[in-house]
């Protein structure tokens, strides 16, 4: 085995450093009972080379070279090779969460730095050192939004993402918590705002809206901060496209801004692992889940940095913990760090303006439904055909065309949402353009 | 030879990226987006040219300690080598691209990694199936106690109070309340264990669950487990189990032959996903077969040779992640078990049981042993000897770190006084295994002759002790200009 | 530029505290005939993705998904992850020449550890810090063996790789050294002795033969070693196929020993770059070209090492050095280092053991010309069919076959060098066979 | 914590790999290859596992400085930025994977790049014809020595000498004599440059070539080039330009048009390929066209749209290495060539160019500058202000570690009385080489006040000064047990 260091004479001389004859001797004081009786029924250890030969058959039977235009919370980007080379150092892939801090400077400091970023980019005062994801990041902002009001009941747009909507609502019915939605125009693709507002009392903790929403739509923030505070409710703004938030204003009104960074060189991997994040005003930090770098000094008053305003978690506060959370996304938030600082200010405004130009020309003289602005993604009607005829006449082209809606959306049955990003090829937006029209 | 933050090494007009030539006509932002919603500007956001970028990242990658640089006892972390064919494979491009929405028939390689690591895990836990969704350890904790609900709910009565003992990770109780459930705490007995007659005192039929850790966290197997889950059992209650400490049953004993309903595995603890300073993690999470029709939905299933995704769960707890789970973790957790396969992943344990004892039996002469019963994966000891002196656990760690070694786990669990909770993992070798004990031994030995310097370490790392007093007083959590 | 880290601000500073006005000041003192009047002919600039994807689009055009049995000096063996991982590092892959043996500890502690390696597998006693490659290392050895011996004449064997021979022709020619060829045996393709004996004079510095040979048969050193040093000359032997060394008894009675260690994960990249080999006798160390670390003390006593026996070199002896060699392997090396060092003693073997049984079951059967003992490759004439359509039947299996020989050996153009390792599946074997019986 | 060598970690018994099963029959080595051909065992090669393995080479890499740390000034290196993306493309797999015997039509992607790299480098060069074989600079000095003997001989004698400036890298003078010339050394006027008329008076018609850097190693362009090359071919002498200094040149002066016969480039200076602690280098080598009939075999050709070698080359000097040169070496060159393009490339000179100046500005009022002339991508000072207070060139360089910078070129060019010679390259930041300058003046400034101090340095470093007389005297080049 070659994980296992010990050759079976230190093994020997280990057991009888212990008093013990054999292995077995280990574990000989279990009941009988919880002992495994047999042999795990898993083939024996494998090669290296059988292991890569093994993954890369399975990948074969993916998707490969095939030009997509699926984004719907998951974007093709580039990603820059510095962001694998910086994850792939020892000295971050396999430390562990900071709690020591005088051997986690590394780690720790570039958390600050992620944090610091978060908070540029989204408007907000405070950000935590990162969530599971977006989806995930949106009850944890909902929970918090019914601390600090003390309310119980969180108002969605219909326009967030689906999926992200599932997980508030498996975790708003453990909580006994209540989630109600509210529409969107069916003209521009935005929040229905006067639903909105004859949605609005007391009891609402939180307005939860996406900007850009689901269908791509770039939302009005301001509007909704409005609305929402006048009735004392705070405003949470979720993003699933990173990206866009070099070119958008960012949602400064909200009260909390969750999201999604996969967009940040994080490979789409099926799913996951990806980063969310959560981002507020300095008055709801000590609300905020999860971890948090601060700054400090060491003995000989040098900056430093640690974890800190620990007291808001499980480890210290149990079952009065602000959350659950425990482990964070470092690696992966380290690698949208290190994609920050290659783009940096002015790389992020062109990234962003490129997805702009490439989604605006895919869509150019395609059938749109809604007329609100939209960034790289928007729906569309495929001429003559339902969206999975089209995607199947697409993939002939080895092109992934959009996302079908009516899977999330009954009323958008005809209807499918596409992404265009840097990476979209003119020859393939053109092969696209030619089978939708 | 501080290094500054990115922030400071900024200046404007410097670039690290460069994009190719856009191949359609630009756009107006204005005009597509509406004035108002164009930003000006990113606020002070870095500026740096690529080689700013890599020289700053590795700098600070030196100020850090990792597996890749030695021993990492953290108690209950399981801190083992991280294999690097593991990131190798994660990163095959017909995996790392793809989208979670392009077409099943176009997927049936990510399917059935994640189809036959759900089969392993089921026969390495002994449960009935196994769900991957949930995103970490504490997100796999949260399934767990929200399927116990749903369960409990279609019998009738969700209930209302989730049992935890005292020396439970703060997880399990923060867990049991944001998924709705009063806590009730559990004393564990002079042994470090649940007493099976103070637990039988506790249940009544208002009590959902008990959440155990087992082998519990000062690293003895619950030797009465069988009669626990036979005691809540026989009351309608439900045995929910942390798998933190699994690495020390692998191919030894199985939670669902010992009575367990659902328990969550930390993938990148027992099957040694990089920790990464955090995280990413993944919590699948295994049940008996009645609990699995409230699985997070969507389930895998095989038709007619092709793996689909099953969203027709009508009693499932509903989503708790969004997509499948962090697959590129999942891939990582497989590739581990492969190469050990099922004889080699018991020897792992027996090796990690093996380095747990190992210290054991060098360091009690010197360190108070917790408790007396058998260690399994960790051995717990209190640090009553070294107080006598002044020396706390958390000083005597910090020294440590002069010795070239991460610190074990400090003051956890809370049962104990003092503690000092070492887990070496079976990936230790004996020579590093005796050095660590020579340094604890070390250090043993200059508490006695020079209490004051051991409370005033570190000396040799680049930081000096961290105020950390400060930190959380007046909170500093982003850079200003 | 995304490497270059001035901004025009930090230019225009930077060329005011110079005293110049503008960056064209800076060759003005050129005399106006040496300079270039026009711009490159080079397009602008690419991105990172539009590099990738230039490569990418290059790789497609090379073979993909074929087995292979090509051998012939390049062997395909599996590269364990860990060699990457390793000189990926900053620490190493950016580090110059260790010059500064204070801040280089790293490169020259893994450079010893090369260094005895090298000697445990070849048998010798000293080696170097690499040099290019098995072909260049050759004259080198020659060389030495002229400096050695005070001979101006080179035995060299037939069956030493054709191009290694080429490349000592060529340097041999330059300097004025001859170069005579001894012929093999056309019964069991080892070298012909008789022929060997009957050029043996006092002109020869050494005689030079590879083993296993160019046709993957293992010589009889011990017997060539006698012949040699009965006529006062070096015996040098070249090997190809380092993986051999894990079970042939390595060619203890040579005087030099060179070779090629490309089968110690290195990617066989078109050809290179790779890692050649010198290693001797502890009484010829002085005459060893190119760089060699040795073990010392630093001020604190401590062991440290460095480069030393710097005065065999170019840069203090200038014409009067070893070799002209200065750039060596140190990358290529370490990654052998690793590779040597993640298969250990009894790794090596197994790795060995199994070349030999994949090559022998792959030759069970066959028309094999010669009848000497064979590792991982031999020689075989296909049956009915030329070795070119041989290979076209293979390639139409997605199998890429053997080396026609014809191109190197008149005699031989009805056969194909094979070789087999353990990366060969049993299934492409067969495969190969069905064609060639 | 000085790290063990891997002997000494070895234990017997220790793996750290594991083989595929063996799916076909196991031969026993003494019946097929004789019992007298087959070793017992490797004599103490390590025996360690996969985790020891990465932990060790890990350790020794932290005792390491690289570019990716911090500024490496060395002069005449040209250690610039190494760009990963270069590293990722050259490990693509249909690129790293490529065996040099696989047939032509499945290596056109392989062929194409190092068509393409030829005209890229013969276009910045301004040479007719480039080839790609020689594994290094002085493999490609070696390999110009040649071409012009096979020149000189095809026109009726190869001639006797070649002439070395005394200022020249020592490869130059060993490469001559190597490639059977002697070795005419020619003495630098008090710029530092060749004297045209010193050169008339040494050029006969036994002089086959000179060997000429430009710009010279003490960054100097040679401003008689043009005039040099002409005294040189009047009497029927080739002009051989080692290309070591190129990073001056490129987009602004073309070796070609200045009069040059033949050159080499170093890929890994130049073009950005990493030096990786020694190496693998690349030494591409241009020609004017009446020495391309002489070029290494084979020569890459096109016909009917497919690549091909071509191994008829009747007045080839034959081969210099085996197969076709270091491939991967090239990719990265013509990944580094394409990121910067035309423009691009010029840019990276002139800034190059300016940090030297800026270098050489800022450390003139502290430091002798060794000529007056003007610098171009290197300034070389000489330590005579700073004998005189007994410190030399070398303890500097030493000191300069203990402030976090790599050495610059110490005590070459050997004309130079004890030469700190200091090559900043394009890719450093004015902030870096403000932190490097203000570093020598430190130490210029602790010269004055405390010189013996100076003189024992290194003291930030984990190995303090190495005794390389010792190591020189009792040459230990091997471990044994």
């Amino acid at each position: 085995m070659r994980y296992l260091p010990h050759s079976d004479a230190e093994r020997r001389a280990m057991l009888d450093a212990c008093g013990l004859k054999s292995l077995d001797d280990l574990y000989a004081h279990l009941p009988a009972e919880a002992l495994f009786p047999r042999n795990l029924d898993i083939p024996a250890g494998k090669s290296e080379y059988e292991i890569s030969d093994y993954f890369k058959q399975q990948a074969a039977k993916n998707a490969n070279g095939y030009a997509s235009f699926l984004g719907a919370g998951v974007y093709a980007h580039y990603r820059p090779v510095l962001c694998d080379v910086v994850v792939s150092r020892g000295e971050f892939l396999t430390s562990y969460t900071p709690y020591q801090a005088e051997i986690a400077q590394g780690t720790l400091t570039t958390i600050f730095e992620f944090q610091t970023m978060v908070c540029q980019l989204t408007g907000m005062e405070v950000a935590n050192a990162s969530m599971y994801d977006g989806s995930t990041a949106v009850p944890e902002a909902a929970m918090m939004a019914a601390r600090v009001t003390g309310r119980h009941k969180f108002l969605v747009a219909a326009n967030l993402h689906p999926e992200y909507r599932e997980v508030l609502d498996t975790a708003a019915r453990n909580a006994q918590l209540h989630v109600e939605p509210f529409g969107y125009d069916p003209k521009t693709g935005s929040i229905d705002v006067a639903g909105l507002e004859s949605k609005l009392d007391k009891d609402i903790a939180c307005v939860i809206l996406q900007s850009p929403n689901f269908f791509g739509i770039v939302e009005n923030i301001k509007q909704a901060s409005e609305l929402a505070h006048k009735h004392g409710a705070l405003l949470v703004v979720v993003f699933s496209e990173a990206v866009s938030l070099g070119l958008v204003e960012p949602p400064r009104d909200a009260d909390i801004v969750v999201g999604e960074l996969q967009s940040f060189a994080i490979s789409p991997s099926y799913g996951g692992p990806f980063a969310g994040i959560i981002a507020t005003k300095e008055k709801y930090m000590r609300q905020i889940p999860g971890r948090l770098v601060g700054e400090t000094k060491d003995a000989d008053g040098n900056r430093a940095f640690c974890l800190t305003l620990s007291t808001r978690e499980q480890h210290i506060r149990r079952e009065k913990a602000t959350s659950n959370i425990c482990t964070n996304q470092a690696l992966i938030a380290l690698m949208a760090t290190v994609f920050m600082s290659v783009y940096g200010k002015q790389g992020l405004r062109e990234l962003a303006e490129q997805n702009l130009a490439k989604a605006h020309y895919l869509a150019k003289g395609l059938e749109l439904p809604f007329s609100g602005p939209f960034f790289n993604e928007f729906v569309v009607q495929p001429k003559g055909r339902t969206p999975e005829e089209a995607n199947a006449a697409l993939l002939e082209k080895k092109i992934i065309g959009g996302l079908p809606l009516g899977r999330f959306f009954p009323e958008l049955k005809d209807s499918m949402l596409l992404c265009a990003t840097e990476m979209s090829k003119r020859a393939d937006i053109d092969a696209v353009k030619e089978v939708l029209l | 030879q501080n290094e500054s933050l990115l922030f400071e090494l900024s200046h404007p007009g410097k670039t690290g990226y460069q994009l190719p030539e856009l191949d359609v006509p630009a756009v107006d932002a204005a005009e597509a987006l509406g004035g108002e919603n164009v930003r000006t500007e990113i606020e002070n956001f870095p500026e740096v040219s690529e080689v700013e970028v890599i020289r700053h990242f590795t700098r600070l990658s030196t100020w850090n300690y990792g597996i890749d640089l030695g021993l990492f006892p953290l108690g209950s972390c399981t801190m083992k080598y991280n294999p690097r064919i593991n990131e190798a494979v994660a990163r095959i491009e017909g995996l790392a691209w793809a989208h979670p929405y392009q077409p099943e028939s176009l997927s049936q390689g990510a399917m059935e990694i994640a189809a036959v690591l759900e089969q392993y895990l089921g026969e390495i836990f002994g449960m009935d199936a196994v769900t991957l969704q949930p995103a970490a350890g504490a997100h796999g904790e949260y399934t767990g106690i929200m399927l116990i609900r749903a369960y409990l709910e279609s019998q009738g009565n969700p209930r209302r109070k989730v049992l935890v003992p005292d020396s439970a990770h703060g997880t399990n109780p923060a867990t049991a309340i944001i998924a709705g459930y009063e806590v009730a705490t559990l004393k564990s007995n002079e042994q470090g264990m649940i007493d099976p007659a103070v637990l039988e005192a506790a249940v009544d039929d208002s009590v959902a669950a008990m959440m155990i850790t087992n082998p519990n966290t000062v690293g003895v197997f619950e030797e009465n487990i069988v009669k626990i889950a036979a005691i809540l059992h026989a009351k309608g209650a439900q045995v929910y189990m942390d798998g933190a400490n699994l690495n020390a049953l692998v191919g030894v004993a199985r939670p669902g032959d010992f009575g367990i309903d659902v328990l969550h595995s930390n993938l990148h603890k027992t099957f040694s996903t990089p920790h990464g300073g955090g995280g990413p993690g993944a919590g699948a999470v295994g049940v008996k077969s009645h609990l699995e029709p409230f699985l997070p939905t969507p389930r895998l299933r095989q038709a007619n040779g092709q793996w689909t995704w099953d969203y027709n769960c009508p009693q499932s707890i509903g989503r708790v992640r969004a997509y499948y789970g962090n697959f590129g973790v999942l891939v990582r957790a497989l590739a581990y078990i492969m190469a050990h396969g099922g004889p080699g992943l018991r020897k792992a344990t027996l090796d990690a049981l093996l380095n747990a004892n190992y210290l054991r039996a060098k360091l009690a002469p010197y360190f108070q042993i917790a408790y007396d019963a058998p260690s399994m994966h960790e051995c717990v000891f209190e640090d009553t000897r070294q107080e006598a002196k002044g020396v706390r656990t958390g000083d005597i760690a910090k020294r440590l770190i002069d010795y070239g070694f991460h610190p074990y786990t400090v003051s956890f669990p809370m049962i104990v006084h003092g503690a000092l909770m070492i887990e070496p993992t079976e990936t230790e070798s004996k020579q590093e295994l005796d050095a660590f004990c020579e340094s604890l031994i070390a250090i043993s030995n200059e508490i006695d002759t020079d209490p004051e310097m051991v409370k005033h370490a570190p000396y040799m790392t680049r930081t000096s002790r961290v105020d950390e007093v400060t930190a959380a007083r007046k909170p500093i959590v982003r850079w200003k200009p």
